[in-house]
């Protein structure tokens, strides 16, 4: 499909060169706010400090303190003056720099930044970018680990943007930037240095395109950001077992792609949808609703979901470990829904 | 000549005043004859407030506004048909029927919205401000909020900010003693104006029913802020004269109808310019009568308006969810 | 099922009272509040004005304002409050005037609440109960009538109550007071003047028991709170039909009574979830996926979903009323299920 | 004899700011060594808080904490064993393990727990001292947090509330001039204490390197609300030593090493009172070099105790999510 082509890095000739997750945000930044100087950053420790995991090092000393904005501790405080900020002619991003901290902001983003444009009639509009982080296995216990995406997606109003990849990563938020609605773009902490492919030239990402990272015939596994990578692990996995799994990345969860990931699902029968978030009313439900009613005919059996386990992310290690999907895991249930038997233990 | 421009503004800032006394007791009309959908918040009794900070301000300076929202609306240059349309959830309203009473915006006057959040506009109208620095106008952001909106962090932490980058915002608190059916004296401890002022903002507090003196205390705040010299605070004390909502009727058990009474006999903000205008400005009284007949003429007008108007279409209800 | 009987009001002989839901919640509150000293109400107009529904009225002037305690406009401030209260002895229960305020309590409830006993190993609990509305078509626009009750059922350590009769709402209530953790209980404002029969003994009503509203053959239609009564009025349109719709009521969608849900699709064959919360990323999507794949192979149909339009909801009373299902949609949903003709227009 | 009892008293101080001092350096041990999962944020530099503080409490008093909490947490009576093995991520940790060094609680001191979120814990001190007056206890109830704390809005709506109820909670602010990597002034306008006294709460600001000092603050501020003289403020001015948190190695862009020299050389809370217990109240060395030597042993064979202890068994990933 068209669709899925334009998503994946456009074939050329010379090797395309590779750089990290952080490196591919960054460069979307800093494109971005060359092209347009109403673009700001706004956030905790963003400017000489680069934030905490160094994303945006060497912003502030290219476009100095008046666009690269450090901010006191102030959650609600700052993303309420990029929502003003939005509605009068700047294009801010608002840097949470833990996803869980969204929380403390949810009144300006959900009953404002959603709001404003329906509420004025269309009069007035909130171009802004919410980059927020999701994540755990970081070791860093229940209030710095929660993968919170799935209640945004709940808000008309917003978009909701889940890149998996550098490539993705650069040209999805480059399109957030240029939207002009409020966007909430989520990065995977555990991703920063994955390295990938990023041509040098400019593109940019279309929202509500899902990109299919691996095809295969046997079973569908739709996967979002830090989970993506999972599931081509399991999928090579899988393969040993002679199983042939496809791997649809939504990218964003708002808009979403229904129409790729249901086709996807009637083409091989059994599908997995798997995500970061808890299980319980997240988005592994409302992937598998659509996958559930859309295939309803073409489905050999139940769709599968795997979310975080429904516990606080503990900090112990050893506990930790079984609160998020693992390849492992992810192939377990694929096997069993191919009816292949499951590997012995060890 | 100075005396006289004087004159003029204060008997414009009469009509304004008129006007939205006028509007608001529209309002009331409209629900008590059940022809308005949900409840709305009237601003009587605080007129001067909305328009002596107005009157201080340019067409291209912003306003947030809050529930109690329609005198701000007025004050900045909304007109009462496409308002009362609004209020009726038609088409021809300022937000296309779709905000209502507690969502009237109207950016070409500047007015960023009213805010059924209480303290809900409070970074709205900071980051305007913020907006208007690094444009580089000399615009200003004026953030209306009652007393009740003290209770909320994020007036705090919005002010903290807008001090540590000099931000052109003035929160002008209007203190009418009640949030819903709360004195403000249970929920608000220690010293209103020293808020904003721990923050290094400079408060200045007016009495709320006198236009002359809330407007002096605004060109002084405006004049400062304009200046580049950073965000401001008014406390303008006030009283509305009706309920906290059109329904809130049976008031006895927080207020008393002396304690409104007085209000309304001794503290009035139209009879207060009136008497200044009349009897120290030598102004006609006639002229006045005029003007509120003129104001009553608009308000009618603009409510046929309002009522004739049609619904929107229901394909609406899908539109403005994205931009 | 047994389970189901519990629900129902005790069979007796003598004709059981009928009263509001308002009095309902009143009752319960006040009958906890004699037993146990530790219970105390925390809001904004609590007392005197026993808040702008009324449902508290009469409180205070029995249990005196040290226990009916009214605050500024504060609500992470009190809600926080409440849970180092909840921790050390007392059981509050806040009061968030509409649920749309809740977005200001986020991290008081989600980071701190829900995760306090966790994180302490078991050693802390939180037991108290956030009473919040839900609920639109009452002409208040986007920022007072969200239903927001499916981000909680995403937040481990939190339980959530969604009561649809007095009878409902005052054994609920009851639990949810006496359970030790922290529970988010939601009451329908439209649903306060609704009457209803309340036996005067004492009864509790248990969490995770599903509530069988009315029992039919040909269809399911799951339900929570205010869409419970336009489930059983579209149940009633449909008898005209011929068909007969089982009407269930969840009750509460932490725990979720997966089972009974499950068991009634596997009868009819047919399921329609209703819920007054959004429908992308909400409530019917979790209990729609939890009916495809437990239901799996017994469903002549695939899944059906209605909740409120993806819209903010509308100030204009012509908008606002399309936003939300009426039992005629429901209706017609079934009736497409059921392969009925449509009723003709007009 | 009065004189005496003090003596004890600081010197047990002294011997409690060491152990703070050792434990601290021994999780710093486990980092480099990549014995210890995740990251910690040390306390070392600010020990005379923690212990001024808490020598001022009772063990039935209440304390909530912060990310930067272990020397709360030993001040209040915690060992060292069991928060190793805490930190650690081992079943005999305070928590199970499953809280880690941001979470740590321990009920039977008092202590309610540190808290990851910035501010976070403001409501539960403050509804710890409303349990308190509604028990009729005579508990107060202290709420430590960072001076970054101040740009959160709900410090501000529960000192409100604290005020007007007259609740026995004291906000204990450690200004250790930087939040994560930020001076405290380009994060905070106005004054720091004029805050809490906005909302009618006294304040006091204290040397937080001389414990003496911050005991005698203490006394003060703990008397006065435990006698229902409602909430105090208690700022105490400070120094961490190492980085924000234990990866925070390279710190030249958002401060000097001679600045953390002269901190270190001039200001070190320990060389402080050591010096006054040996100058002034004639304590010989040796007692203190003993009750170093005694503080390292206990901290050291408390790590040991953690690294021995075994891990949670998987089974209680599901635990405790529901009381
Ligand atoms: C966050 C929030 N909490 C509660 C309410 C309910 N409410 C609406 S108006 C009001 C009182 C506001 O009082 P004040 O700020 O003094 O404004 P006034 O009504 O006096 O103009 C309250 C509590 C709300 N709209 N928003
Ligand atoms: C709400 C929230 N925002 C941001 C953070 C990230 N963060 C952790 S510690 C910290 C700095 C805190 O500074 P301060 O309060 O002065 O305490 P200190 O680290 O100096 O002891 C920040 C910003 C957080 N944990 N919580
Ligand atoms: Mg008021
Ligand atoms: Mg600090």
């Amino acid at each position: 499909m068209s669709t899925l082509r334009t998503a994946a890095p456009p074939d050329t000739e010379k090797a395309i060169r590779e750089i990290t997750f952080a490196q591919a945000v960054r460069e979307a930044l800093a494109e971005e706010m060359r092209r347009d100087p109403r673009v700001i950053i706004l956030g905790e420790d963003v400017a000489e400090a680069g934030t905490p995991f160094k994303v945006l090092s060497g912003l502030v000393e290219e476009f100095g303190t008046d666009r690269v904005i450090d901010t006191p501790i102030s959650e609600a405080g700052f993303t309420g003056i990029a929502v003003g900020a939005a509605m009068t002619g700047l294009r801010p991003i608002a840097d949470i720099m833990f996803g869980d901290f969204l929380t403390l902001a949810m009144d300006q983003i959900v009953n404002q930044a959603a709001k404003v444009h329906y509420m004025s009639g269309g009069r007035l509009s909130v171009p802004m970018v919410v980059r927020a982080t999701l994540g755990a296995t970081r070791r860093s216990a229940a209030q710095h680990s929660q993968s919170l995406h799935a209640w945004f997606g709940h808000v008309p109003g917003l978009k909701v943007v889940l890149p998996s990849t550098p490539y993705d990563a650069k040209g999805l938020l480059k399109t957030a930037i240029r939207d002009d609605n409020p966007v909430l773009f989520f990065e995977d902490k555990l991703m920063f240095q994955t390295r990938g492919p990023v041509p040098e030239e400019e593109y940019t990402i279309p929202f509500g395109v899902a990109d299919l990272k691996r095809e295969g015939m046997d079973v569908t596994l739709v996967a979002t950001s830090s989970m993506v990578q999972v599931a081509l692990d399991a999928a090579l996995l899988l393969e040993q077992d002679g199983i042939s799994a496809e791997v649809i990345d939504p990218r964003t969860t708002v808009p979403l792609d229904a129409g790729t990931i249901v086709e996807s699902a009637k083409k091989t029968g059994r599908a997995i949808v798997v995500d970061e978030g808890h299980e319980r009313y997240g988005v592994t439900a409302e992937i598998a609703s659509v996958i559930a009613e859309g295939a309803f005919y073409h489905l050999d059996v139940p769709v599968r979901r795997l979310g975080a386990m429904d516990v606080p992310v503990p900090f112990s290690p050893v506990l930790e470990d079984l609160t998020v999907p693992t390849p492992e895991r992810v192939a377990a249930e694929a096997r069993a829904l191919c009816g292949a038997p499951r590997q012995r233990e060890g | 000549m100075p005396a006289v421009v004087d004159l003029d503004r204060w008997v414009a800032a009469y009509g304004l005043m008129a006007t939205i006394r006028a509007f608001e007791e529209g309002v009331n009309q409209l629900y008590i004859t059940a022809k308005m959908p949900g409840l709305a918040h009237l601003y009587t009794g605080q007129e001067a407030t909305a328009v002596g900070v107005c009157m201080a301000l340019g067409p291209q300076d912003y306003i947030t506004s809050t529930h109690r929202g329609h005198g701000h609306c007025l004050a900045k240059g909304a007109s009462p048909d496409r308002m009362f349309a609004e209020l009726l959830g038609k088409a021809a309203g300022y937000c296309k029927g779709k905000g209502g009473s507690m969502h009237i915006a109207d950016p070409d006057t500047g007015n960023l919205g009213a805010n059924a959040i209480v303290g809900g506009s409070a970074g709205i109208a900071t980051g305007a401000a913020l907006s208007a620095k690094r444009l580089g106008t000399d615009r200003v952001s004026v953030c209306f909020f009652g007393e009740g909106a003290l209770g909320q962090g994020v007036l705090y932490e919005v002010m903290n900010l807008a001090s540590l980058w000099a931000l052109p915002v003035i929160y002008v608190c209007e203190n009418n003693l009640y949030s819903e059916y709360t004195l403000y004296t249970e929920t608000a401890a220690g010293s209103l104006r020293a808020r904003p002022e721990a923050f290094g903002i400079p408060a200045w507090e007016v009495d709320g029913q006198d236009v002359r003196a809330v407007y002096a205390a605004s060109v002084e705040a405006v004049g400062r802020t304009r200046r580049g010299e950073g965000p401001a605070a008014l406390f303008c004390n006030t009283y509305r004269y009706y309920g906290h909502h059109v329904g809130d009727i049976n008031r006895a058990y927080y207020r008393s109808k002396d304690e409104e009474q007085r209000w309304r006999a001794e503290r009035d903000p139209l009879a207060i310019l009136r008497r200044w205008l009349v009897e120290d400005a030598g102004v006609d009284p006639s002229v006045l009568d005029e003007l509120e007949s003129h104001a009553q003429a608009k308000v009618a007008a603009g409510m046929e308006f309002g009522l004739a108007a049609p619904y929107p279409e229901p394909e609406e209800v899908g539109r403005d969810v994205y931009a």
